[in-house]
């Protein structure tokens, strides 16, 4: 087996200077992104469930099989821990397994391999035996999809020490940071928020790149009040700040976090000096998710600078309800709004 | 058991069961076969049996419809499968409990539930899943196989509080086979021999993924043995034949013979006609004729052509049973759509008791919708 | 079957005014809760690995076979998620299951069916079936314990709308709360501090009481900063509470959180405004952690009455290291006492 | 297979494999069965197999001991099960992978690790899973059965990878195949026809649960229908036999006849003499005089017999044998609790590269230590 060393790639920022580009929405630019990276690697492998004929229920592996064949583009049987054990056998053998899960919320059948083994195995040979893996799977709610089918547990996943965590939202970074992901010597948990899949296009370069792990991304700059979110919720949340600019003259920054695990503390921090107020933004249920561990670190680091609580706008505390409700549910421009100005207004 | 060539299938010499052809009552165009014997039902039950069928499958073309239409969610329809779910829920007794998955309609149906209660999850109702009083249905199980060792945990209670006359059905399908809680339910249900009945709508696709690909054993039924219990495979586009092996089966689980244990699989061998759900394009992945085969026994025309052949339909029953069907259909789907939910009941029945935090969060709801109205939640992503 | 009415129960408040009472260790109040609220109620039952012939690993469930046969103390076989899916199923019946998961390492496997079932089967059923079941496991370091028998991950189960999280922390709230879990219609994730199980003993009386669920106790009264803190942890907190007192002076009040979902927002508030200071201590690692939520909450709800940034320690982000070193991972009053001290310096 | 009486064990009219009688080589006194094929073995390789077993089970002895001693954790004997542990090491190529249990002490020495190594995460040291160089044996699987995934995964990697001459071996036991990983993992065995073979050391309890309260399945190895695999029933006390079942089972992984599926279940039937772990009290649950009939069959003492009747073993080789045994246990302790570890470790290896807050958080426990020093640590709980 043949690999590429990774300074052949480039980063998106290189990349971006002068390279072709397409117009992609962000589930093409995931398959885009896997087509490029089983182009370059023969060890990377796509398992999961419909994946191969089908193309996966969202079509995010479509066209692969007939690329790169059946023992690399591969249909398991329907057993989520089976698919991701599996996969950590096959990565620790030197390939580059890239298990879907087809929905975040069956993703806890697996939950035992994922933080008894893929997150520790690296630790626990010390350093011998390593996991290279990725499981990707569609997150999030806001598609009237039926029940179990729009959880966003992020925190589970980044609770575990040895995990990494990445949620992108839009199509450059999906295919930047998942050739990352591919690329990274750890497992990763690749979450992608479906309510984002199609709902609009951006030019993608074709070219190889990474967008690194580890670091978050300031979407719009502002002095009043840092938002902090990721993956679907970046777009209310810029909705949002366009909103109270015009309507209250607000200076909002939308940081995207876009690696969960590990956390770009100095990023979240830098914002957080700049304007001392903060609102979170996560679908997740309010008690318990990322936003608490955000709002406890910005607080342990920058005290000082707080000029107001940091306060959480979340999904409320109660499991998704079935579709007519989502709405309610999901944290909207609406609600976002009003967790900035009380913020600012505090 | 009580059909009469099931003997036939399983001499006593073979060991082990489930690794036979499927059990079979009727010939391909409603004949009874040779060596089969009818199950014990009236004349009205067998025609009774014929509506739910054809009720099922008027049920799935409508429903479809109103997907296309966007009056409801993704559905997952049951065409070619309703002989088998309409046949099992006749062989349960009222007081046994039913545990289907997504796509078990019709079992549901016949087992009590009102179309109505059965389109209420698609349009996505808060309250979707409330099963109407006394009905003995638990609300679908979406994630694969989760329902199994609840099953076995139902039967087990019901088994503890001395309810003897009560067993536990529970449907799922061939790709279900694969998970872990498939395994550990069963193996539960051998261990504490509980009266509960495992059926397994093999409809030869999970999804995308065909049967001989989700497992490498011969047939679904042989893997009974692992947990030593029987295993029975059923033509399951025979409605009499699952009729018969279920009410078998059940009645072994209440009254086992000596040194019998309760448990059976049943593995009920059938044909997804349609899609998975109407979310799912099955030409990615099948051939449009694989089908054929199987509508040649499809279960509505042998159970008519059963009924025809022996007096029991003409005409004009037909004619005032779809009159029957379209109108019941329409009345429900009519009550189902008028319906509307107030947003706040999503905090309801999150635990028995709103805790302060909860309460607080409803609150913060409530003073939004005040303030802002309802629609300012239905703004979409620009 | 009988049940007995729940307004024949009394709380320890009660109780502890001039009713009987034992020496007992907190296995042993565990136990003796069991054999109470078994004797009381023909529903209840207990079924795991080992417990019944072998009186579970801890001795927790020891004698119950022999009072109460084994219908109703049951040994199943190795399985986690037929475990706490029989056991849903069970209470769904009207049985009051406590299933015993051998270490909470080991709840993995059973995370689908307490998450996408336990925890929502009286929300998405509109109250129509509920589960009310009990699942415990032993919990957290401390005992030189093999690999994945040290997991303290209460975060994980915190954050799923629909279940509830005790620890208890002394023998006779040990018996109060495991017969509240029990009596509780709901789903109860209960995690006793291994830790703790024999390092002490104290009166626990014999009559049937409960602690109620949801409720934080203040172990010590203080001014000067508060430590909330559960489990296995309070202990080494009330040492440090006395050290910084002698040494430096310090005032410390030390909160036990002992329902961990849902939270008792109210007792940590009060506190809160009281000493204007606040460290949160627990094993499981920072980040995500539950010491998150707390800081997040109490920024959230007291930001004007904080006068220092509110400290975590906790375990750190790596997996909990083999015994050589666990001394080293845990939190001890060494680390407790110098968090007690910066927050209080700040 | 290799073994000739396996042949009359499964007459090819029997379509599932696994009911059977356990196959066995040697009888209870260790000689050879009439109908019984030797494996091709030298006459080195059969005493240095009986050294090993020897080993393992002063091992054992010394091990338990030092843990008495508070010197190691809790420790998992395997004295009874060492003759089943030997023979599938021996059965092993150097290419080929293992992956144990916590029990498998004697398998992972066989196929290569050091006895300082085997002791290393019993005294807690940090990098007591690290493996030495080019030993493919994994670091122990603690949660139960969730091997048998990664097991299928490692075989699938290798033959993906070409490595046609590499097979992966899985241990387990009889409390494990009731978990769902055990399912999972061998159904896609089956499905992907990967080169691996599982070993259930059924050793009748998992704790304190009998195997027969365990699953309601007659054998272990009749599970394997429910993969579409060979399940094979060996005598776990006979080294020669279990060495023959691994050593067939090994070559048809890598080189199935046409038609024939790659990988095996074998269900080695033993008995766990003594207590599950060092924490564990078997009379609690247990006769103590159970174990009389299996210490009939021992290993040790079978192939001890086995050797002297052919004039391979006699008193002086024995006394040499013994005093290797005690001088390397003796050496292997003493090195191992001279190491001590540097408390900082615990934050190498979480990553391929540390992150700022993990960087932070090993600083703040290196000026904790230089501050208060080590001993503050590790005062204990009042
Ligand atoms: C645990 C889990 N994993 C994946 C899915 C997504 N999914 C829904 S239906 C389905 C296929 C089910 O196949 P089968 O069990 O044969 O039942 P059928 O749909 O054919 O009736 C899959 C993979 C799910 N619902 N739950
Ligand atoms: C998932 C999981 N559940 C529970 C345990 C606790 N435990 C350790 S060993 C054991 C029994 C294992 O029995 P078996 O598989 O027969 O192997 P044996 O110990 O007899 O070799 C149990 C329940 C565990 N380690 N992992
Ligand atoms: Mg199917
Ligand atoms: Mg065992």
């Amino acid at each position: 087996m043949s690999s590429t060393s990774p300074d052949e790639s480039r980063t998106a920022g290189d990349s971006q200077a002068g390279s072709a580009a397409e117009t992609m929405n962000l589930v093409e630019a995931v398959r885009h992104a896997l087509h490029t990276e089983m182009g370059r690697d023969e060890r990377v492998m796509v398992l999961g469930e419909d994946v191969a004929e089908n193309g996966g229920v969202f079509r995010a592996t479509e066209g692969l099989l007939e690329s790169f064949g059946d023992e690399r583009v591969v249909d398991t049987p329907l057993a989520e821990s089976g698919i991701v054990g599996t996969a950590i056998g096959l990565a620790m053998t030197d390939m580059r397994p890239v298990a879907e899960l087809q929905f975040m919320g069956f993703a806890y059948p697996a939950f035992d391999q994922l933080v008894s083994h893929a997150a520790r195995m690296r630790s626990r040979s010390h350093g011998q035996y390593t996991v290279p893996m990725v499981v990707r799977a569609p997150y999030g709610g806001g598609i009237r999809a039926p029940e179990h089918h729009s959880e966003s547990k992020e925190a589970f996943f980044v609770h575990e020490p040895g995990l990494k965590v990445v949620v992108p939202s839009t199509p450059a970074d999906a295919k930047g940071l998942l050739i990352a992901s591919i690329r990274d010597p750890d497992p990763v948990v690749f979450l992608e928020p479906k309510l984002v899949y199609r709902a609009f296009r951006e030019d993608v370069p074709t070219d190889a790149y990474e967008t690194p792990l580890g670091e978050a991304t300031v979407k719009r700059e502002g002095t009043d009040v840092t938002v902090y979110t990721w993956g679907a919720m970046v777009h209310p949340t810029l909705i949002a700040a366009d909103n109270v600019a015009d309507e209250d003259g607000i200076d909002v920054e939308v940081v995207d976090l876009r690696t969960l695990s590990p956390l770009d503390v100095e990023t979240l921090v830098d914002s957080f000096e700049k304007t001392g107020r903060a609102v979170v933004v996560h679908e997740a249920p309010k008690t318990a998710g990322l936003g608490a561990e955000i709002a406890a670190t910005i607080q342990e680091e920058t005290l000082l600078h707080q000029e107001a609580p940091i306060t959480r706008v979340a999904g409320y505390d109660v499991p998704m309800p079935l579709h007519e409700l989502e709405d309610y549910y999901l944290p909207q421009a609406l609600r976002i709004q009003e967790g900035i100005r009380e913020t600012v207004s505090f | 058991m009580s059909t009469q060539n099931e003997a036939d299938h399983h001499p006593d010499s073979a060991p082990v069961h489930g690794t036979t052809d499927p059990i079979q009552i009727l010939d391909a165009d409603g004949a009874v076969l040779s060596n089969a014997e009818l199950p014990e039902l009236s004349d009205d039950d067998l025609v009774a049996m014929y509506e739910d069928i054809k009720l099922a499958r008027r049920f799935d073309q409508r429903a479809i419809s109103l997907q296309r239409q966007g009056r409801i969610a993704t559905y997952a329809p049951m065409t070619g499968q309703e002989g088998a779910q309409v046949a099992t829920g006749y062989a349960l007794a009222t007081q046994d409990w039913l545990l289907p998955t997504y796509r078990e309609h019709a079992a549901k149906y016949v087992h009590g539930m009102d179309l109505a209660s059965l389109l209420k999850p698609l349009c996505g109702l808060r309250e979707g899943y409330a099963i109407p009083d006394d009905v003995h249905v638990m609300p679908e199980y979406i994630p694969i196989a989760t329902q199994v060792p609840q099953a076995t945990g139902m039967a087990w209670g019901k088994q503890l509080q001395g309810e003897a006359d009560t067993a536990v059905l529970c449907h799922f399908g061939d790709g279900a086979t694969s998970e872990g809680d498939f395994h550990e339910g069963l193996n539960f249900a051998g261990v504490f021999d509980v009266p509960a009945v495992f059926v397994c709508n093999n409809n030869q696709w999970a999804i995308s993924v065909p049967r001989e690909h989700q497992t490498a054993s011969e047939t679904i039924a042989q893997k009974a043995a692992a947990y030593g219990i029987e295993g029975v495979r059923v033509d399951g586009l025979d409605p009499l034949a699952v009729y018969a092996v279920t009410r078998a089966a059940l009645q072994k689980a209440k009254n086992p013979a000596d040194g019998e244990r309760r448990p059976t699989l049943i593995e009920a061998v059938q044909y997804r006609y349609g899609a998975h759900t109407t979310a799912d394009d099955p030409s990615a992945y099948r051939e449009e004729d694989e089908a054929e085969d199987w509508r040649q026994k499809d279960p509505l025309d042998r159970m008519r052509n059963f009924l025809t052949n022996n007096g029991l339909l003409d005409d004009d029953l037909e004619a005032e049973i779809d009159e029957r069907i379209d109108a019941q259909l329409s009345e429900a789907i009519e009550s189902v759509e008028a319906a509307t939910t107030d947003p706040t009941t999503m905090f309801d029945h999150v635990y028995d008791e709103l805790p302060p935090r909860l309460r607080e969060q409803r609150a913060e709801l409530e003073s939004l919708r005040e303030k802002y109205g309802d629609e300012a939640f239905h703004e979409v992503l620009e």
